[in-house]
C-alpha cells in the first residue's frame, strides 16, 4: 500500500469526529437502552440489564410500536416501491422531449423544496374538505410521496446521464420489444442504482414525521405513534428499538459488504484476463 | 346478525388515558374491541375538529369541548342510558363540588357539558339529559419541585419566577393551559388582578404576557415543555427544578427514585377535567357498543386503574370497589399509606407512613381556582402567546 | 447522451414550420410526445394530487375566515394583514433566515470536507459506499426518538458535559449546550449535512482525476487546488446542497421546538402553532409567505446551477 | 445466413432541429460489398448508418432494402444489424446469453438458443469465452462477441460504426482482416462507419467519401485513391499534395513527387525547403515548403531516402509525371 | 526555457499490490531529445511517464534529471511538466487563464502572468482564442493551450501521455509535425507515450519499444525498425514477417518480400495462397499463408501490383534476399 499524505490523515480524523458527532444521539440510545429496570430515558442510568429489550416485545401502557411499526413498514415498502416504479417512468420520460416536461421539472422542484408540513395541511385539508377519509394509506401515501419522488427522480436523472443509449438501442436491434428493451436491459444494468433509489425512498418514508402528521388518519406510523407515546411516560424501551434499529443497519451494511466481498472473490476465481494485451 | 363481539371502537386521545391495559379490559370483560390511538394535544383537537371519519370514540379534554362542539363531529350522549349517571361527582354537572362551594374560574365542565337536544349545537347552563363529554378523568394541577434541589419550602405560584430558580423553571407550551398558570402566577405576584382568569381581557392577556416575556428574556426558563413525557425528563435530569407539572409526570419521577414534590400552593389549584365523547358518525350496534363501553367507563374498573395513578374518577364511589382500603385511603382520603402503594404497573410510589401531596379530594378539588380554558379572546391569547414563545 | 433539456421551442418551431402542404415523406417523431407524456403521468398524477391541489387549497384558504373551530369560504384579507403587520411575523422569519444561513454555511463547510475525503481520499468505491452508509445508519432511528436522545447527550448531566467536566475542560456544566439556537443549529447540523455531502460528492465523482493532478503539475499546493481547481467545479453540487439544506431547514419545525425546548420560534412553528389551534386560514396565509419566500430563494439559487445538467 | 440484397438511399436527409445532419442522400450499396463510409468528423456518417439501422427516423426520403421500403420500419424488420462502436454488450448477461439475446426475445427456448449462440461464438472463434462477462473481455474479444450477436439474427446487411476506433493499432489491423474475411465467408453487405483512410481503403469494396452531410464520391478505393474527384477528396484520402496550375487545382499523390538534389526551377520543376523529415519505416516523408508557401509533402520509399539523406533545411527541386497530376473539379 | 537535462531511469519499478506494472527498468533520456515510449495497452508505459512526472510514488529505484535525485520530488519540483491525454484544461477557467495557472499559483501578480502566457499562446497559434473557455476549442485547438499549459512552468523535460489519441487521423498527422517542430525550437527532451507505431517512428529521435513492463528495446526508429531485436519488437513495430530458418527466426520486412506468379518452392523460395489483398492506396497488402501455417504480409507497391493484379485464392511463390533478413534473438 502506497503512503498516504498528511492532509488524509487530517480528513480522516474530521471524518472520524463527524461519524462520532452522527453516533452521539445513538451512542447515547444505546447506553440508556441498557438501563436498568427502575431507569428512565436519562441519566443517570440506573443499574444495567436487557430489561428493556424484553420490555420492547411486551405491551406498552401507552401505544402499540409494533402495529405502528408494521404500519410504517407497509408504508415504507409501499412508498418504496411506488417511488422506484414512479421514478423509473418519470425519469425515462424525461429522457425525451415532451411538451409540458418543464412543468412536471419545476412541481418536482416545488415538491422538494416545499416545506413538509404545508403539504400536510394542504392534503388533510383537500381530504376532509372533499369529504374523504384520511388514512395512512391513502392520503399519508401520497403526502409522503411527494417527498420521495423529486428524490428518486433526481437520481433517475443521474442514472440515465450516465446510461449509455446504444445498449437501448442494441436491444431494439436484436428485436427487442419497448417493453422487453426495459425488462431485459435497461433494468437489470440500473438495477444497483435502483436499489439506492429504493432505500433512499424507504428511508424518507419510514421517518417522515411532519408529512404524515396530519394525513395518516385513524391509526398512526411508527413516528407518530412514538411521538403521541410521549404524551405519557415513555420508557427505555424506545431506546431499544433505536438501538435495535442500528444493529440491525449494522447488519444490512455487514451483509451488503460480505455480498460485495463473495462477488469479488467469484469474478477473480472466474479468472479475468480482461486487458491482457494483444487479444 | 350482527355480533356486538365483532365490533371494534376506535379511540383517540393523549395517552395519559389512552391505556392499552384498558382496551385490553375491554376486551375481557365486554367482548369487544377498542383501538387506541395515543396522540398529543395538537393533535387531539385536530383529530376530534377535522377528522370525524377517523374515530369512534374521542378522549379530549373539556376545555378542547368548545372547539370541537360546534362543528358537529359528536353527537350527545343520552343520560338515561347512563347507569352511573347519578353518582358522577358534581363538578360535571352542577359545577359544584359539593352544594356549597363556589364555581371556579375558566371552562368548567359543567359549562361545557350538556346541549338541549341531540343535533343541538350549543351548550345548555343546566343538566338537560345530553351530554356532551361523559366524564373520565380529571385532576387538579400545580407546580412541581425537585425538593431535594431547591431545600426550602415552596408555598406559592410567585416562585415559578422567583430569580432564584433562573435558567431552572419551566411551563408548558400548550397556549390554553400555560396561560392559566401564567395567570395564576401573576395573580399570586399582584402583579395582575383578572376579572376572570379563564376569560381574560385583551388587557390582562397583555399584562400577563409581558411578564412572561420579560422573565423569559432574563432567562427564568430552562425549556417550556408540550408533552407529559418532556417535563417527566426536564424533571428526572435535573434541568428544571420548579415547573407546572401533571400529577402523573410528579409519579414517574419518583419512581426512578428521584425527590420530586407536586406542591399544593396557598392560592389553590388549576384543574383539569377529561371525558369520552361519541362520533358522529356512530350508530346501530356499534352505538350500542359505545353505550355499553362508557357505562363500563363508569363501573370502577377504570376509575381504580386512574385513580391509583393519581388521578382522579368522575364516580369515585364505583371505584372503591376496585382499590384496596390503603390504596383509598391514599389517593382519595389524604391518609397515610398502609402499606407499600403501587402503581397498575407495578412501580411502588410510596410507602407505609406517605400521604399524598395536597391531601384527601374534598381538599385538592376543593381548591381549585381556575380551570383550563378557552377564552372569548382566545385568538388574541394565542397570537400574544406565539409572540411570547418567538421572543 | 441523454440531455434533458426541457424546452421545446425548436421543437414547436419546427412542427408549425414544416406542417403545411410538405410532401408526405416529411416525417416527424410524434411518439416521443405521447410515450413521454404517459411515462409521467404517476409522477404528474401524483404532483397534481398531492402537491398542486393541496398548494391550490391552501392559498384558497388563506383567504378564508376562521372560527374557533371551524373555517368558512370568504375572501377575506385578514390572514394576511395580520401576519405582515405583526412585528413577530418578521422577528420570526428573521430568525428563520438566521438559522437557515448559520445551518447552511456549517453544513457546506462540514458537507464540503466530508465529500471531498470520501471522493478524493477514499480510494475505492466499496469503500465509499460503506463510509456512506456508515453515515445513514443513524437516520434509521426514528428522528422523535434521536431528538429525546438529545437531552441526555447534552443537558446538564448529559454525556457531553460529564466528558467535558472528567476532561477539565469546563468546571460547571455548559447550559448553552440544550434549548438554546446551539442546540437547534447542532440539530439542523445533525440532520442535514448529508444532504449537503450527496450532491457534493456527486459532482466530485465526476472531476477528471487529471484535472487534480494538472494543478500539482502546476506547482498547486493541496490547498491551491482546492480552492482553484476543486472548488469552483464543485459549484453545481454546493448548489443543490444548499437548496435542500435550505429548503429543509425553512420548513423545519419539529426541530426548533425540540431542541430549543419551545423557547425559540420559526416560521415552522408558526403555521404549526396555527394548525394546532385549528387557526387554519392564518396557518395558510403564513405556509403562501413561507413558500414564497422558499420558492425566491431557491429560483435565486438555480439561477446559478441548471441542475438537470449536473445530475 | 439470409441472402444479401441490394440497400439504396433515395434522396434521405436528417435534421436534428434545424441543423441538417445529412442531405438528400442517395446512393445503392450493392448486395454482398463491403462499403465505407468515409469523413471527417460531424460529416453525418454516423446519422446515415443510423437511418438505416433504423435508430434514427429519417427525416426525409426512402431507406429500400431489395424490393421493399424498409423506411418505416422497427430495427428488428428491417434485415438489418448494427454493431456500435463501444460495442454495447449488455454488461449484465454473459458472452453467451449476449448473443442469444435477440433469440431469447424471440422466445426461443434455452436449449435451441444457446445451440445457435454457441455456433456463432466459434464462428468469430470465442466459444471458449461463452461464460464470462464483457468486462472481462479484452477489447478485442468484446469486438467479436458484438460481431456474433450481431449476427445471430442473419441479417442482409450489417452495420458498423467505427468498429475498430477502441482498438489499438495492432489489433486494429489484426481484426480489420478479420472483419474483411467474414464478409466474404458471410456473403452479406457490410456498412461500415469510419474516418480512417488505411482503414477504408483496406477493407471497402466501396468506398463513400462524406464530406458536410452530401456525398463527395462514392467508388472503388482505386478510384478514390487514384481519381479523387474533389480536392476535399484528395485532402482527405491522404497521400496527395493538392497543386495549382493555371486557376485548377490538380492532385499529385506524394509518392509520385519526384525530388532532386540539384536542378533549376523550370517549367515542371519546382523549388522546395525541407522542413521536417518523417521516418516511416518503409517510406519517409519529407514536409516542404515552396515559394508559393504551400505546403506540400514527398514520400520517399527508405532505402532511396538513406543512399542518399536530405538534410532539414536544405533546399530541393520537385518534379513530377504530367501523366500523375491528376485533375480536380472546383 | 529551462536548459535541456538529461533524464535518467535506475532500475525504476513500479508495483499496483501485487501487480508489477513497471519491472525494473533503466534508460538514459538523452537531453533535447525527443524520445517515444511504445508498446501495447498495460505494458506500462503510462505507469512509466506518470512516476517520472511525480504523480505516481515509485515503488523501487530513482529517477535522476542532471545531476539530481528527482525521485521523492513533488511534481511541479522536478523540472518535468506533463501534458495529459484529454488535455485536463481546466473547464471553469479561460484560455489563457488555464496558461497562467501555474504562475498564479506561485504568485506571480496578473498582469505580468497574464503576458507571459500571452507569450505561449503566440508559441503555440492560440492568441486569437485567449477568452475562450475550453469546451469552446476543437480537439487540435485544446491541445494547442495544454501544450501552451505545459510549457509555461519551463520545464526541462515535457511529458505527453498519447497527446494525439484523441484527435481523428487528419488532425494527428498534422499536430504531430508541430509537436516535432516545437521540440526542435524548444530544445527541450519530450517524451512521448503512444501505442502508435507510425507516431513513435515519425517523431522520435529515440523509440523505447516495452513489453510487459520491461524495456524490450531501445534505439533510434531505424534501429528500431531496421534491426527489431526481438520477435515481439518486430511484430509491434509492423512491417515485418517473422519466418524461421534452422529453428531460429528471423524478420524480414513486409516490402522486401518478392512475390512471383510462378517459381517453385526451392531454397530461398516459398509457395504461399493469397488469403487477401488489401489496397492501401500507394501500397497493397497481401495476405499470404504458407504451406507451414505461418501468415506473412507481403507489401507491394500499387503501380507493380496492378501491372499485373493478383487473386485472392491463388498461389504465389516468394523469395527474399538473405541481406533482408534480419535474425532475432529468443
Ligand atoms: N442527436 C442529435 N441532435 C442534434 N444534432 C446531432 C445529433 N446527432 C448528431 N448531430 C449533428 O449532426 C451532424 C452529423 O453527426 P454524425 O454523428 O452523423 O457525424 P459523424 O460523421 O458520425 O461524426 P463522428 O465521426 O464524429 O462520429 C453533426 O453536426 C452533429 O453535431
Ligand atoms: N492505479 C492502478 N492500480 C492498479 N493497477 C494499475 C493501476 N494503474 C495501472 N495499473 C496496471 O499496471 C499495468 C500498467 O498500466 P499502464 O497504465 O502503465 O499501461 P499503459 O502502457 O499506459 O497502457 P495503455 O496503453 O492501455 O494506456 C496494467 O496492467 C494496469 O492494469
Ligand atoms: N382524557 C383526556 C385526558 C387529557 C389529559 N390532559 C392532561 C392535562 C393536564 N393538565
Ligand atoms: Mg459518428
Ligand atoms: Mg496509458
Amino acid at each position: 500500500m502506497e503512503k498516504r499524505p498528511r492532509s488524509f490523515y487530517v480528513l480522516a480524523t474530521f471524518f472520524a469526529l463527524f461519524l462520532l458527532f452522527l453516533y452521539g444521539p445513538t451512542i447515547t440510545i444505546a447506553i440508556l437502552s441498557f438501563q436498568g429496570p427502575q431507569g428512565g430515558l436519562t441519566f443517570p442510568m440506573r443499574g444495567t440489564s436487557f430489561h428493556w429489550f424484553g420490555e420492547l416485545f411486551e405491551q406498552q401502557a401507552v401505544g402499540d410500536i409494533w402495529g405502528s411499526f408494521s404500519r410504517s413498514l407497509v408504508l415504507g415498502l409501499m412508498v418504496m416501491t411506488t417511488t422506484v416504479v414512479v421514478s423509473v417512468m418519470g425519469g425515462s420520460a424525461f429522457r425525451k422531449k415532451f411538451p409540458g416536461s418543464s412543468v412536471i421539472f419545476y412541481l418536482i422542484i416545488t415538491s422538494l423544496v416545499i416545506p413538509s408540513i404545508l403539504v400536510s395541511l394542504g392534503v388533510g385539508l383537500i381530504f376532509s374538505q372533499s369529504g374523504l377519509p384520511v388514512h395512512w394509506s391513502t392520503s399519508g401515501f401520497g403526502a409522503q410521496l411527494t417527498w420521495t419522488l423529486p428524490f428518486g427522480l433526481l437520481i433517475m436523472f443521474a442514472v440515465f446521464n450516465r446510461f449509455d443509449k446504444s445498449y437501448e438501442e442494441a436491444a431494439r436491434d436484436q428485436g427487442a420489444s419497448a417493453w422487453q428493451t426495459v425488462r431485459h436491459v435497461v433494468l437489470p444494468i440500473i438495477a444497483p442504482m435502483l436499489i439506492g433509489v429504493a432505500l433512499f425512498g424507504f428511508t424518507l418514508s419510514y421517518d417522515e414525521f411532519a408529512r404524515t402528521l396530519l394525513t395518516a388518519g385513524s391509526y398512526n406510523t411508527l413516528p407518530l405513534e412514538i411521538y403521541g407515546m410521549t404524551t405519557n411516560v415513555t420508557t427505555p424501551v424506545i431506546f431499544a428499538l433505536g438501538t435495535l434499529t442500528t444493529a440491525f443497519s449494522f447488519g444490512v451494511i455487514a451483509v451488503f459488504l460480505l455480498i460485495v466481498l463473495l462477488m469479488k472473490k467469484r469474478q477473480t476465481r472466474h479468472g479475468s484476463d480482461a486487458g491482457q494485451g494483444l487479444v | 346478525a350482527q355480533n356486538i363481539k365483532d365490533v371494534t371502537l376506535r379511540q383517540f386521545g393523549t395517552g395519559v388515558s389512552n391505556l392499552n391495559e384498558v382496551a385490553q379490559k375491554v376486551k375481557e370483560d365486554l367482548g369487544f374491541n377498542l383501538e387506541m390511538t395515543a396522540l398529543d394535544s395538537d393533535a387531539v383537537t385536530q383529530r376530534a375538529a377535522t377528522q370525524p371519519d377517523s374515530f369512534d370514540i374521542a378522549d379530549i379534554e373539556y376545555w378542547i369541548c368548545k372547539k370541537v362542539w360546534p362543528t358537529g363531529n359528536l353527537q350527545p350522549m343520552d343520560t338515561s342510558k347512563i347507569k352511573n349517571y347519578d353518582k358522577i361527582v358534581g363538578i360535571f354537572k352542577s359545577g359544584k363540588l359539593t352544594p356549597e362551594s363556589d364555581i371556579a374560574q375558566g371552562t368548567a365542565p359543567h359549562t361545557v357539558g350538556f346541549v338541549d337536544g341531540p343535533d343541538s349545537k350549543s351548550f345548555a347552563t343546566e343538566e338537560t339529559g345530553w351530554m356532551t363529554l361523559i366524564p373520565t378523568i380529571y385532576n387538579a394541577d400545580t407546580l412541581g419541585i425537585r425538593p431535594d434541589l431547591i431545600g426550602r419550602p415552596i408555598e406559592s405560584w410567585t416562585e415559578l419566577l422567583n430569580p432564584e430558580f433562573k435558567g431552572k423553571a419551566s411551563i408548558l407550551d400548550i397556549s390554553s393551559i400555560g396561560i392559566m398558570d401564567a395567570a395564576m402566577v401573576c395573580e399570586a405576584m399582584g402583579e395582575v388582578q383578572y376579572g376572570d382568569k379563564g376569560n381574560m381581557t385583551r388587557e390582562e392577556i397583555d399584562k400577563t404576557m409581558a411578564i412572561f416575556t420579560e422573565a423569559k428574556k432574563n432567562g427564568q426558563f430552562r425549556a417550556f415543555w408540550k408533552t407529559f413525557d418532556e417535563s417527566v425528563n426536564l424533571m428526572a435530569s435535573g434541568e428544571v427544578i420548579i415547573q407546572s407539572m401533571w400529577s402523573p409526570a410528579i409519579t414517574a419521577v419518583k419512581s426512578r427514585g428521584i425527590p420530586c414534590v407536586y406542591q399544593p400552593l396557598k392560592e389553590g389549584y388549576r384543574s383539569w377535567g377529561g371525558g369520552i365523547g361519541l362520533s358522529k358518525s356512530l350508530s346501530g350496534l356499534e352505538l350500542e357498543a359505545a353505550y355499553e363501553y362508557i357505562n363500563w367507563y363508569l363501573d370502577g374498573w377504570v376509575g381504580g386503574f386512574l385513580m391509583r395513578q393519581g388521578y382522579y374518577s368522575a364516580v369515585p364511589e364505583t371505584s372503591k370497589n376496585f382499590m384496596s382500603e390503603n390504596e383509598w385511603g391514599y389517593w382519595f382520603e389524604g391518609k397515610e399509606a398502609t402499606g407499600d402503594i403501587t402503581s397498575p404497573f407495578g412501580d411502588v410510589l410510596a410507602k407505609a407512613g406517605d400521604t399524598r401531596d395536597g391531601g384527601a379530594f374534598l381538599e385538592r378539588m376543593g381548591a381549585v381556582a381556575c380551570w383550563n380554558a378557552v377564552m372569548d379572546e382566545n385568538q388574541y391569547m394565542v397570537r400574544k402567546w406565539n409572540e411570547f414563545i418567538a421572543a | 447522451m441523454t440531455d434533458l433539456t426541457v424546452s421545446n421551442d425548436t421543437d414547436r418551431k419546427e412542427e408549425t414550420r414544416l406542417q403545411p402542404g410538405v410532401s408526405a415523406k416529411v416525417r416527424k417523431p410524434v411518439s416521443d410526445a405521447v410515450s413521454g407524456w404517459l411515462m409521467s403521468l404517476p409522477m404528474a398524477g401524483v404532483l397534481v394530487f398531492f402537491l398542486v391541489l393541496p398548494i391550490i387549497m391552501i392559498v384558497v384558504v388563506s383567504f378564508w375566515g376562521a372560527t374557533e373551530f371551524s373555517i368558512y369560504p370568504a375572501f377575506v384579507f385578514d390572514n394576511y394583514e395580520f401576519l405582515l403587520t405583526s412585528p413577530v411575523t418578521y422577528s420570526v422569519f428573521l430568525n428563520t433566515v438566521k438559522y437557515a444561513l448559520i445551518t447552511w454555511a456549517l453544513t457546506l463547510g462540514i458537507g464540503f470536507t466530508i465529500a471531498y475525503f470520501l471522493a478524493f481520499h477514499v480510494r475505492s468505491l466499496t469503500w465509499q459506499i460503506v463510509l456512506f452508509l456508515l453515515c445513514t445508519i443513524p437516520f434509521w432511528t426514528s428522528n422523535i426518538i434521536r431528538m429525546i436522545s438529545w437531552i441526555p447527550f447534552l443537558g446538564r448531566n448529559g454525556i457531553a458535559n460529564s466528558a467535558l467536566i472528567s476532561l477539565g475542560v469546563v468546571d460547571e456544566p455548559l447550559d448553552w449546550l440544550l434549548f438554546s439556537d446551539f442546540s437547534v443549529i447542532l440539530a439542523f447540523v445533525h440532520l442535514y449535512t448529508l444532504f449537503m455531502v450527496v450532491p457534493i460528492f456527486n459532482t466530485m465523482m465526476r472531476i477528471d482525476r487529471s484535472l487534480i493532478e494538472a494543478a500539482y503539475d502546476a506547482g498547486a499546493s493541496g490547498f491551491q487546488t482546492l480552492t482553484n481547481v476543486v472548488l469552483p467545479l464543485t459549484k453545481p453540487g454546493i448548489m443543490i446542497g444548499s437548496i435542500f439544506v435550505i429548503t429543509l431547514v425553512m420548513g423545519d419545525f419539529i426541530t426548533v421546538r425540540f431542541m430549543s425546548g419551545s423557547q425559540k420560534a420559526n416560521v415552522g412553528r408558526l403555521i404549526s402553532n396555527d394548525i394546532a389551534l385549528l387557526q387554519y386560514p392564518s396557518a395558510a396565509a403564513t405556509a403562501v409567505i413561507l413558500l414564497i419566500t422558499v420558492l425566491i430563494v431557491i429560483a435565486t439559487l438555480l439561477r446559478f446551477v441548471d441542475i438537470r445538467k449536473e445530475l | 445466413m439470409a441472402k444479401s440484397l441490394d440497400l439504396e438511399l433515395a434522396a434521405v436527409t436528417k435534421k436534428y432541429g434545424t441543423t441538417v445532419a445529412v442531405e438528400a442522400i442517395s446512393h445503392r450499396f450493392q448486395a454482398g460489398s463491403y462499403s465505407c463510409l468515409l469523413g471527417p468528423s460531424g460529416c453525418g456518417k454516423s446519422s446515415t448508418l443510423r437511418m438505416i439501422a433504423g435508430h434514427e427516423v429519417v427525416s426525409e426520403g426512402d431507406i429500400l432494402l431489395g424490393a421493399s421500403n424498409v423506411t418505416d420500419l422497427p430495427p428488428a424488420r428491417r434485415g438489418t444489424a448494427m454493431m456500435f462502436q463501444s460495442y454495447a454488450l449488455f454488461p449484465h448477461l454473459s458472452v453467451i446469453d449476449n448473443v442469444a439475446f435477440s433469440q431469447k426475445m424471440k422466445g426461443v427456448d434455452k436449449s435451441s438458443r444457446l445451440k445457435k449462440a454457441r455456433e456463432l461464438l466459434e464462428l468469430v472463434d470465442m466459444a471458449a469465452f461463452a461464460a464470462r462477462l464483457p468486462e472481462q473481455l479484452s477489447g478485442g474479444q468484446q469486438q467479436r462477441v458484438a460481431l456474433a450477436r450481431a449476427l445471430i439474427t442473419e441479417p442482409s446487411v450489417l452495420l458498423l460504426d467505427e468498429p475498430l476506433s477502441a482498438l489499438d493499432p495492432f489489433l486494429r489491423i489484426k481484426m480489420r482482416l478479420e472483419l474483411k474475411r467474414l464478409q466474404r465467408e458471410l456473403d452479406i453487405s457490410f456498412i461500415h462507419v469510419t474516418h480512417s483512410q488505411d482503414e477504408a481503403l483496406a477493407l471497402a469494396d466501396d468506398i463513400i467519401v462524406m464530406n458536410n452531410g452530401r456525398i463527395e464520391q462514392a467508388g472503388s478505393p482505386r478510384d478514390v485513391f487514384e481519381s479523387p474527384a474533389t480536392e476535399f477528396v484528395a485532402r482527405f484520402i491522404g497521400g496527395h499534395n493538392i497543386l495549382e496550375s493555371r486557376g485548377a487545382p490538380f492532385a499529385l499523390r506524394t509518392d509520385r513527387l519526384q525530388v532532386a538534389k540539384t536542378g533549376a526551377e523550370s517549367g515542371d520543376s519546382l523549388a522546395a525547403t525541407v522542413r521536417d523529415v518523417e521516418y516511416l519505416g518503409a517510406t519517409v516523408n519529407l514536409a516542404l515548403e515552396t515559394g508559393a508557401g504551400s505546403d506540400l509533402t514527398a514520400a520517399l520509399p527508405d532505402g532511396l531516402f538513406f543512399q542518399d539523406p536530405i538534410e532539414i533545411g536544405s533546399t530541393v527541386f520537385l518534379s513530377w509525371k504530367p501523366e500523375d497530376a491528376h485533375h480536380l473539379a472546383g
